[in-house]
């Protein structure tokens, strides 16, 4: 596997350099980073967001200039087809348009945005080889097809007609490698390619390039900051840390034998599946630099805190002539499942099985159909919109997005103070010393009360949105995708910080993500869903390492382990695509029939559509 | 609990690079003091030329005409039949027999009446209306986009009463409004106040459709995001998710709307004297200057020229303002 | 789709039947008489007489329900009828108007060509020039050529038609005498120097308000092009080896056609609109020059014909606008 | 020779709508279709009775009018032929009549048919036109280019409530005159040609005519005069200097004549204060201090004519005081009519104990300050007379307020509307007015107390001023009584004087209308007693 590699490297960069000019001066992207790539090899750039991996591949196409940047200094030697090796630094956008997605091909980061929505798949695909092979629309178009075929889409025919839109993202993202194959390029460049996508579909992005790489012998960059990943993937690693190259060897190295601190930092922050086998119950990480947290497990009470029963939330689907419902998404499904004081229920699945719906049904913010929802003695179904309000007190949420959930124009002290506004709790003052005392707790500086989103980074307002929840001293917070967005590191500190909080506080969560190793961090129950139904629900340790059905099986399969010695293969993965859930009007669903297993871990025994 | 996260660092690695290494795990957080969006917008704004020079222009001829008839006090409505048709005092550079005097340095019209005079007094006016008019439209059609935009149910009714405003003629329209309200309003404001409201009126009613279209989708846009549903749920009202969510962040296309509202305004008025249907005969406007002297555009080419060039001066610098508004307020330009 | 403009199709009918009621209304209300451009010489009872003939005595709702059996049912007929040569509508009273006793239709039918002549063409011309410009200047961001049209095109918005148009005539027509002040609407193109002439007649009314068009227009084409040059397609569109004027040209500017495509559509029913002004000073006597005499003349079924059916314009061409949408962005569905 | 000249341009910044006058009155109306038809007689440039399609003008002394005055023969010329080629023959000239007395037909010139009783053919050339009383002037139906003609065969099918649907007929009438029409875009443009079967055979000498509508009187000036792109513009109501300037474009000359058109300022002799209700606003007498002639003569006083007209109308205008300034022999002539006299003003208003007494610059009359609104129409000539009287009323210590209202509005009969001159809901106002013909008799009646708009009347009448006199409106029937010429002209400047001196209106302007054409286009004749275009055979093109 790893015959023919380093002796013959494609791309050298040598001290790079990539500056910015803004309007705020220069900002250097890159300051100095050197390492190649040899042919058949997988060289994993990682490191924190905006350390750099995005320039340096960028310069690599010299796409950085329409960014507005310029290679400041280095070189970027690449070796041609044709034998010479070449300074892309120098040369001219002609030259480079004939190397670009001809002899270095890139995928780029957000399969959803890469496309162009307006033109099919075909167009797109066709397009770069009938400007560097010269082929024929009907040649190309034959081409295209048996790259589709390549990168394992189904039904390629059809695709090639289909808009971007009309594909999921695990699919879209699979034309986005075929249109970076299609001339069968010697350097393939992948920038976190499957950073979006689901940890099913990701397994198969991850498996398929590797697997191309290995057929045909292209070097890969492959540039993430996922160390599961980077274990999965790499020959070798580099370690970026604020535009420098701070370390750089094979994978087995960098995992068990890193060098630099911040490497070592790194690799601790990163939760690993399996971690916690053995254990019942969760427990905040040891982070390094915060020897001193404490890191005692969390028990939780036996009380019931949260009941929620049958709950069933559905979107209409409004269709013909008068714009009736026509049929409906059956978004959530017979659900059951009961959250007790200080404890957490986590929430998992693959992107669209309903786990945000059925959070939010929780909190009414999407009014589900049927179930009942008992809140610590209310209940939340029966409740009048004034009511609603008032019971809205006991639960908050946390939202995936912090980019998004905070309104950029206000305040920060204005939006954590916004509840207790609402709920007129506290003279002006009172409120004002809660806010602070609010933003010690989540570990923010007072000085940044004043201070506006935009100003902020990703963690710091993740943990403004915290504080928010935490205004109005509520018993519940639904978590939804609460850490998703965070690089590892900040991820791992506020995973600490709502372990913290629940323990001192006894807060219930139900915590929905798709992470699995957070999950198996944090949870005492876990929920699998699939399709609007929990298909297994039982204590974390139970689910995690007794899983009893198909479907939870297979996702557990799929999840990547951040140890490069024990690396998945191609033929472990088998999914089929997810059933629509969009049933008719009428459609009676059964309902969920359970099997319990063990006490308290229960499996789906009717038809749960896997 | 210590003040602040970035002081444990210290109790990291003792190694300098060490410990800057293990604080990039930390959230890095800004390093510039705090800012108002206030001073930043401002900051940005200053960077756009053209909004500067609107600006700057702007507050120019708006001092001109609130503080000019106090310096230059001679009455815009004075007849002075025996130096009628002066020209302005700079013609005397190319053209020695030309009728001119420093009495009227910008000379005369047909009646005598100074020039200079009517040009404060019309931009007063036609400052007046245009602002009051924008503002009254800026205000309905926010309103109504809003409105339209976070109700569903009265999106479609208000989106058919928008095309309905589309189709009506402004004409009808305003002598309609003069016979019902001119009395009226002449007794509660005098003849040239009552008249004023009227013409502000109609010019708004007539002219809020696009900014209510463009709120309107701005709006089902915002209402989607994520922290508009944050809001909902710390129990915030709809009248205060309005008010404090969504309608800050439809700022930026609103003053793009305010922005081509003024001008929209001043040109719509002066288009009303031109037509024959605005102020009193002797309640000088830009427009009713311009439209007056239209015919003696040869011989008397400064009388068109002023008023012309003050009305396209003016909204030029409102447009160019505003499109410097639009990139300080959009934060994704401001960023870079 | 076809159930999406079918069905906003049939919601528009009672939105059109609202909007012509609140139109008639409104012109009842107002003031002014068909009368007042008849002198003084001809006494009251005479004018009574002349107004009574002209069916002014019936009460609004009667006259509301004439008009709108006239435009909904006997027109259509006419329509029909000289289509197929058949009688439907003969003897049956059409929409007539007071100034001319002639049907308002044919009078606007008369006026279409004009109208289309000179503001259609000064449409096509506008968008010919803006796009251009925008997608240049968004390309060009902060250049000299973009600093340059952003001014011109600002200018071309502040400046009133009714400055420019005065000011082209004694430019044009009273100082070099290349084009006449007055538009012949009589003139017919059958060769090239008919053609000519008709060019020369055009070109004055066509500029000023091309101008205007332009402006609003590059102005969209440009923020359109700017929002779609930082998408991420652009980079891999380029990362594909494809020259700029591909990037640029094809990916990029289909793009920004969207929204700018239904702005053009929403500005269509203005071309029908005519215009009012720009139409007076040229003499062109089209659709706008129409309506602004019998504002003046208190002309109420020629009025409300030309409001109405400007109306039904401006909702066709909001459906119109909003199924190119559907049609021209392939994320967007009606169904 | 007909046809020799080719086209000839007319533009009408007011563009004919119809063709036919009964249908439109217009003015622009009945002067386009003079062209296609023809009255019997018409008027002349010095506002004399010309026959046209008769022989001779029937008068009591050739025996065509009967003794009695209420009988009046018209002897058709023989020949005559409609553009059709069929014959003009007496059944047409009854047959118009029928047409304009139709119940139903809001005939527009129906004043000129309402004196006559009957109208019989006796053969095919003889009209014999029988009147309800003696009729001491009787040339009024079939006279001047308001009550031309029409054809019997083609508006046969038009009468009455018919009339609005017989479209081809009143954009295409068939005619006697000398043109034919091509094509008529209501609004905007008629094409025509000389008509083939005209009377004289070298006539006209255009063999087309464009007759272009639209547009404002200042662009169809400069069409003429400084482009030369059209032959003949029509009423070009512009300021002096303005039509100086085109003039000096060299490419054409203006014309001028003198009718009957007086422009004005009505006095409002009732109360047009707001606080009144609307059935009484206007209607209540008198006027708090505009009935007092001192306030009255002293604003009159107050005005420089001469000045008006050199700002406003320069060869087309003269100062007037007369409400019939034409023919000259109705036209009463008072000394210092065209003097201002700012001192003579006040001196007259302080006698009459009429002054300020609150010191606010204002005079008070029994306590009410002289505080006048001043309204009119839109125009651009109007706005700057207002500017002007204000000022001098000012100087004399008379507050004026200015108000112009839309013309469709001002001059509209809409009962709903505060804003016609009808209503009056001001305490002047400023407007022209004249006749048709050189009889005023009729006109002047406009000054009996019964003729005052008022709320049962719709507010329908002539007396706007709300003028009353006792002894007007004797001296008016003894007018309608009297047949003898010198007699009548005596009794009308009598009534002319009455109004001014008495406080009906203020008169200002004689006007003119001032026309234009181009220099290459002879024969034009300025006739403001009948239509401008009614020597348009005589036309011709100069080589
Ligand atoms: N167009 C640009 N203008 C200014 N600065 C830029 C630009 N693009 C990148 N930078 C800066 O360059 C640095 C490196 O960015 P880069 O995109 O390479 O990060 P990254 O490692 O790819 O992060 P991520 O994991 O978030 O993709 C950052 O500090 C960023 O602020
Ligand atoms: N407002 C809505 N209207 C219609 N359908 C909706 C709506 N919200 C969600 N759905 C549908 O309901 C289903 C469940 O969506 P949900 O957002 O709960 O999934 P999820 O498990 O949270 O996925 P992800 O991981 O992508 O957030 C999906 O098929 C989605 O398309
Ligand atoms: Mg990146
Ligand atoms: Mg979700």
């Amino acid at each position: 596997m790893l015959d023919n590699t380093s002796d013959h490297p494609i791309a050298r960069i040598e001290k790079l350099r990539v500056e910015f000019q803004t309007k705020g001066g220069t900002v250097v992207g890159v300051e100095d980073v050197s390492f190649d790539i040899g042919s058949g090899e997988t060289v994993c750039v990682v490191g924190e967001s905006g350390s750099g991996k995005s320039v340096s591949s960028l310069s690599l196409m010299r796409l950085i200039e329409y960014g507005g940047g310029t290679i400041a200094g280095g070189r970027l030697l690449f070796d041609r087809k044709d034998g010479g090796v070449v300074d892309l630094a120098t040369e001219d956008q002609r030259t480079m348009r004939d190397i670009r997605g001809n002899e270095i091909g890139m995928i780029f980061q957000e399969p959803m945005t890469a496309l162009n929505p307006v033109f099919t798949v075909g167009r797109q695909l066709t397009e770069g080889l009938r400007v560097h092979r010269g082929m024929t629309k009907a040649e190309a178009r034959a081409e295209a097809l048996s790259l589709l075929k390549q990168v394992r889409i189904p039904e390629p025919e059809r695709r090639l007609d289909q808009y971007p839109h009309e594909l999921s993202g695990g699919m879209r993202q699979r034309v986005v490698i075929a249109m970076a194959l299609a001339c069968k390029p010697r350097l393939l460049i992948a920038d976190e390619p499957t950073t979006a996508l689901d940890v099913t579909i990701q397994a198969e992005i991850l498996a398929l390039i590797d697997r191309l790489k290995r057929e045909t012998g292209t070097a890969v960059m492959f540039i993430t900051h996922d160390m599961a990943v980077v274990a999965q993937m790499a020959d070798r690693v580099v370690v970026m840390f604020r535009g420098n190259k701070v370390e750089e060897g094979t994978v087995e190295e960098i995992f068990e034998n890193p060098q630099h601190p911040y490497t070592k930092a790194l690799l601790a922050a990163v939760p690993k599946l399996g971690e916690m086998t053995g254990t019942d119950l969760p427990r905040p990480m040891k982070l390094v630099g915060q020897e001193d947290n404490a890191t005692a497990p969390i028990p939780g009470t036996e009380e019931v805190l949260l009941t929620v029963e049958g709950l069933t939330t559905r979107f209409p689907v409004k269709g013909g002539f008068f714009r009736s419902t026509v049929a409906n998404v059956h978004a959530v499904e017979d659900v059951s499942f009961t959250v007790k004081k200080g404890q957490t229920l986590s929430l998992v699945g693959e992107s669209g099985c309903g786990k945000s719906t059925a959070g939010r049904s929780i909190l009414r913010l999407v009014e589900p159909l049927a179930g009942r929802i008992d809140l610590d003695g209310t209940d939340v179904m029966a409740l009048s919109p004034s009511g609603l309000r008032d019971a809205r007190r006991e639960m908050q949420m946390i939202f995936q997005d912090p980019f998004a959930s905070l309104n950029p124009q206000l305040q920060l002290s204005d939006q954590v103070a916004e509840p207790l506004v609402n709920y007129g709790v506290g003279s002006k003052s009172e409120r004002q010393d809660r806010v602070a005392m609010l933003f010690d707790r989540v570990e923010l500086p007072r000085s940044f009360m004043q201070r506006y989103p935009h100003e902020l980074s990703g963690g710091q307002r993740q943990r403004i949105a915290i504080a928010r929840a935490l205004a109005l001293n509520p018993k519940l917070i639904v978590a939804d995708e609460a850490v998703s967005a965070l690089d590892v590191s900040v991820q791992a500190q506020v995973v600490n910080l709502m372990m913290e909080l629940q323990a001192e506080l006894g807060l219930g969560y139900v915590f929905i993500s798709h992470d699995m190793a957070v999950v198996e961090r944090v949870s005492h129950q876990v929920g699998v869903m699939y399709l609007g139904r929990i298909v297994e629900l039982g204590p974390r340790r139970a689910v995690f390492e007794d899983p009893q059905h198909p479907y939870t099986k297979a996702l557990m399969k799929a999840v990547p382990i951040a140890d490069p010695r024990r690396r998945k293969s191609e033929k472990d993965l088998n999914f089929k695509p997810i059933p629509s859930p969009i049933h008719p009007v009428g459609h009676v669903p059964g309902k969920s029939v359970y099997a319990e297993v063990t006490p308290g871990h229960f499996v789906l025994t009717s038809e749960s559509g896997y | 609990m210590t003040e602040s996260p970035q002081d444990d660092l210290i109790l990291a690695d003792s190694s300098p690079r060490g410990v800057e290494a293990i604080g990039a795990l930390k959230d890095t957080g800004p390093t510039a003091p705090p800012r108002s969006r206030g001073s930043d917008i401002w900051d940005q704004l200053r960077k756009h030329k053209g909004a500067m020079f609107g600006l700057g222009f702007l507050t120019f001829i708006t001092l001109a005409v609130l503080v000019g008839p106090y310096i230059y006090t001679v009455d815009p409505q004075k007849l002075d039949i025996r130096n009628k048709d002066m020209r302005p005092i700079y013609t005397a550079l190319w053209d020695s027999g030309a009728k001119v005097g420093w009495n009227k340095p910008l000379g005369s019209d047909q009646l005598g009446r100074d020039n200079l005079a009517q040009m404060l007094a019309g931009g007063r006016a036609s400052m007046a209306v245009g602002w009051a008019a924008m503002l009254l439209s800026l205000f309905i059609g926010t309103a109504i986009g809003v409105v339209a935009g976070f109700f569903r149910r009265l999106d479609g009714p208000l989106m058919r009463v928008t095309d309905l405003f589309l189709a009506l003629p402004i004409l009808p329209l305003l002598l309609l409004a003069v016979t019902l309200f001119r009395q009226p309003l002449r007794a509660g404001f005098g003849p040239e106040g009552g008249m004023f409201i009227l013409i502000v009126t109609i010019v708004a009613i007539t002219s809020w459709m696009p900014t209510a279209r463009i709120v309107r989708g701005d709006v089902l846009a915002i209402k989607e995001r994520e922290f508009v549903l944050a809001a909902r749920s710390i129990g915030s009202t709809p009248g205060k998710l309005i008010r404090r969510h969504i309608l800050p962040n439809v700022l930026s296309p609103i003053m793009v709307s305010a922005a081509l509202g003024l001008a929209t305004a001043i040109i719509t008025e002066s288009a009303l004297s031109f037509l024959g249907v605005g102020f009193p005969s002797d309640f000088p406007t830009w427009g009713k200057m311009l439209a007056d002297a239209v015919v003696r555009m040869e011989q008397f080419p400064e009388r068109v020229m002023l008023p012309g060039i003050a009305i396209s001066l003016t909204v030029l610098s409102v447009n160019y303002l505003g499109d410097g508004l639009r990139d300080a307020l959009d934060p994704r330009i401001r960023g870079r | 789709m076809l159930t999406y403009a079918t069905r906003r199709m049939i919601l528009a009918i009672p939105t059109l039947l609202f909007i012509s009621f609140v139109i008639f209304m409104l012109l009842q209300l107002a003031p002014g008489d068909p009368m007042a451009q008849v002198p003084l010489t001809v006494p009251p009872e005479v004018k009574q007489k002349m107004r009574e003939a002209l069916g002014l005595g019936a009460p609004p709702l009667v006259q509301y329900w004439k008009w709108l059996v006239q435009i909904f049912w006997i027109e259509p007929q006419v329509l029909i009828d000289y289509v197929f040569g058949t009688g439907l509508a003969e003897g049956k009273l059409r929409v007539i108007s007071w100034q001319t006793r002639s049907p308002v239709m044919d009078i606007i039918l008369q006026r279409i060509p004009q109208t289309l002549w000179v503001v259609g063409v000064a449409y096509v011309v506008a968008i010919l020039i803006a796009l251009p410009i925008g997608i240049y200047s968004a390309y060009k961001q902060y250049s000299v050529f973009d600093q340059a049209g952003t001014f011109v095109t600002m200018v071309g918005f502040s400046i009133p038609p009714f400055f420019t148009g005065p000011l082209l005539i004694v430019i044009f027509s009273v100082q070099l005498g290349w084009f006449p002040s007055i538009y012949d609407t009589t003139h017919v193109v059958n060769d090239w120097p008919s053609f000519k002439v008709q060019l020369q007649q055009m070109i004055m009314p066509v500029m000023v308000l091309a101008f205007q068009i332009t402006a609003q227009l590059s102005r969209y084409m440009r923020a359109s092009m700017l929002d779609n040059l930082g998408q991420d397609y652009v980079r891999t569109a380029r990362a594909k080896g494809l020259s700029e004027a591909v990037v640029v040209g094809v990916h990029v500017v289909r793009n920004s056609m969207i929204p700018v495509i239904t702005v053009i559509a929403l500005g269509i029913p203005s071309i029908f609109g005519g215009a009012i002004i720009t139409e007076s000073v040229f003499k062109v006597n089209g659709i706008g020059q129409l309506l602004l005499t019998a504002l003046f003349a208190n002309d109420l079924p020629m009025v409300m014909t030309l409001t109405f059916i400007f109306a039904v314009l401006i909702v066709a061409f909001n459906l119109i606008a909003d199924i190119l949408y559907g049609l021209l962005d392939p994320r967007i569905r009606y169904d | 020779e007909r046809g020799a000249d080719g086209e000839v341009k007319i533009l009408y910044w007011q563009a004919p709508s119809i063709l036919n006058p009964f249908l439109s009155g217009g003015t622009k109306d009945v002067e386009s279709s003079s062209m296609i038809i023809e009255p019997l007689a018409r008027f002349d440039e010095s506002g004399a009775l010309v026959p046209w399609l008769v022989d001779e003008i029937p008068t009591v002394e050739n025996g065509g009018v009967t003794e009695d005055l209420k009988q009046i023969t018209w002897k058709i010329t023989p020949g005559l032929k409609w553009s059709d080629g069929s014959d003009f023959t007496s059944a047409d000239v009854k047959f118009t009549y029928e047409y304009c007395t139709h119940p139903e037909g809001g005939c527009a010139q129906l004043t000129k048919f309402e004196p006559v009783a009957s109208v019989e053919t006796p053969d095919d050339l003889t009209v014999v036109v029988t009147f309800k009383e003696p009729t001491p002037y009787p040339y009024t139906a079939f006279v001047g280019g308001e009550s031309p003609i029409i054809q019997k065969a083609q508006f046969e099918n038009c009468l009455g409530a018919a009339a609005s649907t017989c479209t081809e007929q009143n954009f295409n009438p068939v005619g006697t005159g000398p043109f034919v029409v091509d094509e008529f875009k209501p609004n905007d443009v008629i094409t025509m040609s000389a008509n083939p079967n005209y009377r004289d055979p070298a006539k006209p000498a255009f063999a087309k005519v464009t007759f272009k509508g639209g547009g404002d009187a200042a662009a169809a000036g400069s069409a003429v005069m400084e482009t030369g792109e059209f032959d003949y513009a029509w009423n070009l109501q512009l300021a002096p200097d303005v039509i100086e300037k085109m003039e000096a474009g060299g490419k054409g000359v203006t014309v001028a004549g003198f009718g009957p058109l007086l422009e004005r300022i009505m006095l409002n002799n009732t109360n047009p204060d707001p606080n009144l209700g609307p059935d009484e606003r206007s209607v209540i007498r008198p006027h708090p201090f505009l009935s007092d002639p001192a306030v009255y003569k002293a604003m009159s006083m107050a005005i420089d004519r001469p000045l008006l007209v050199e700002v406003g109308y320069g060869k087309a205008g003269k100062p007037s005081c007369s409400w019939v300034p034409a023919p000259a022999d109705f036209a009463y002539t008072p000394e210092g009519c065209d003097v201002q006299d700012i001192e003579g003003a006040k001196k007259l208003l302080d006698d009459a104990g009429i002054v300020d007494t609150d010191g606010d610059g204002i005079r008070e009359k029994d306590g009410v300050p002289l505080s006048i609104l001043y309204q009119t129409s839109t125009n651009a000539v109007r706005q700057d007379f207002q500017a002007l009287i204000k000022e001098w009323w000012g100087e004399i210590g008379i507050e004026t307020e200015l108000r112009n209202v839309d013309g469709s509005v001002f001059f509209g009969g809409d009962a709903g509307s505060p804003d016609t001159f009808q209503k009056f809901y001001a305490d002047v106002e400023m407007y022209a007015n004249t006749f048709n013909g050189t009889d005023p008799q009729s006109y002047l009646g406009n000054g009996l107390c019964d003729k005052a708009p008022r709320p049962e009347t719709q507010w329908q009448g002539e007396n706007i001023s709300r003028f009353c006199s006792e002894e007007f409106d004797a001296i008016h029937t003894e007018l309608s009584q009297t047949a003898d010429m010198a007699k009548r002209h005596e009794l009308g400047t009598k009534l002319s004087e009455m109004a001014f001196e008495e406080g009906a209106m203020i008169p200002l302007v004689h006007r003119g209308r001032l026309s234009a054409h181009s220099n290459s286009l002879g024969g034009v004749v300025l006739n403001v007693w009948d239509s401008e275009l009614w020597n348009v055979a005589d036309w011709y093109r100069v080589k």
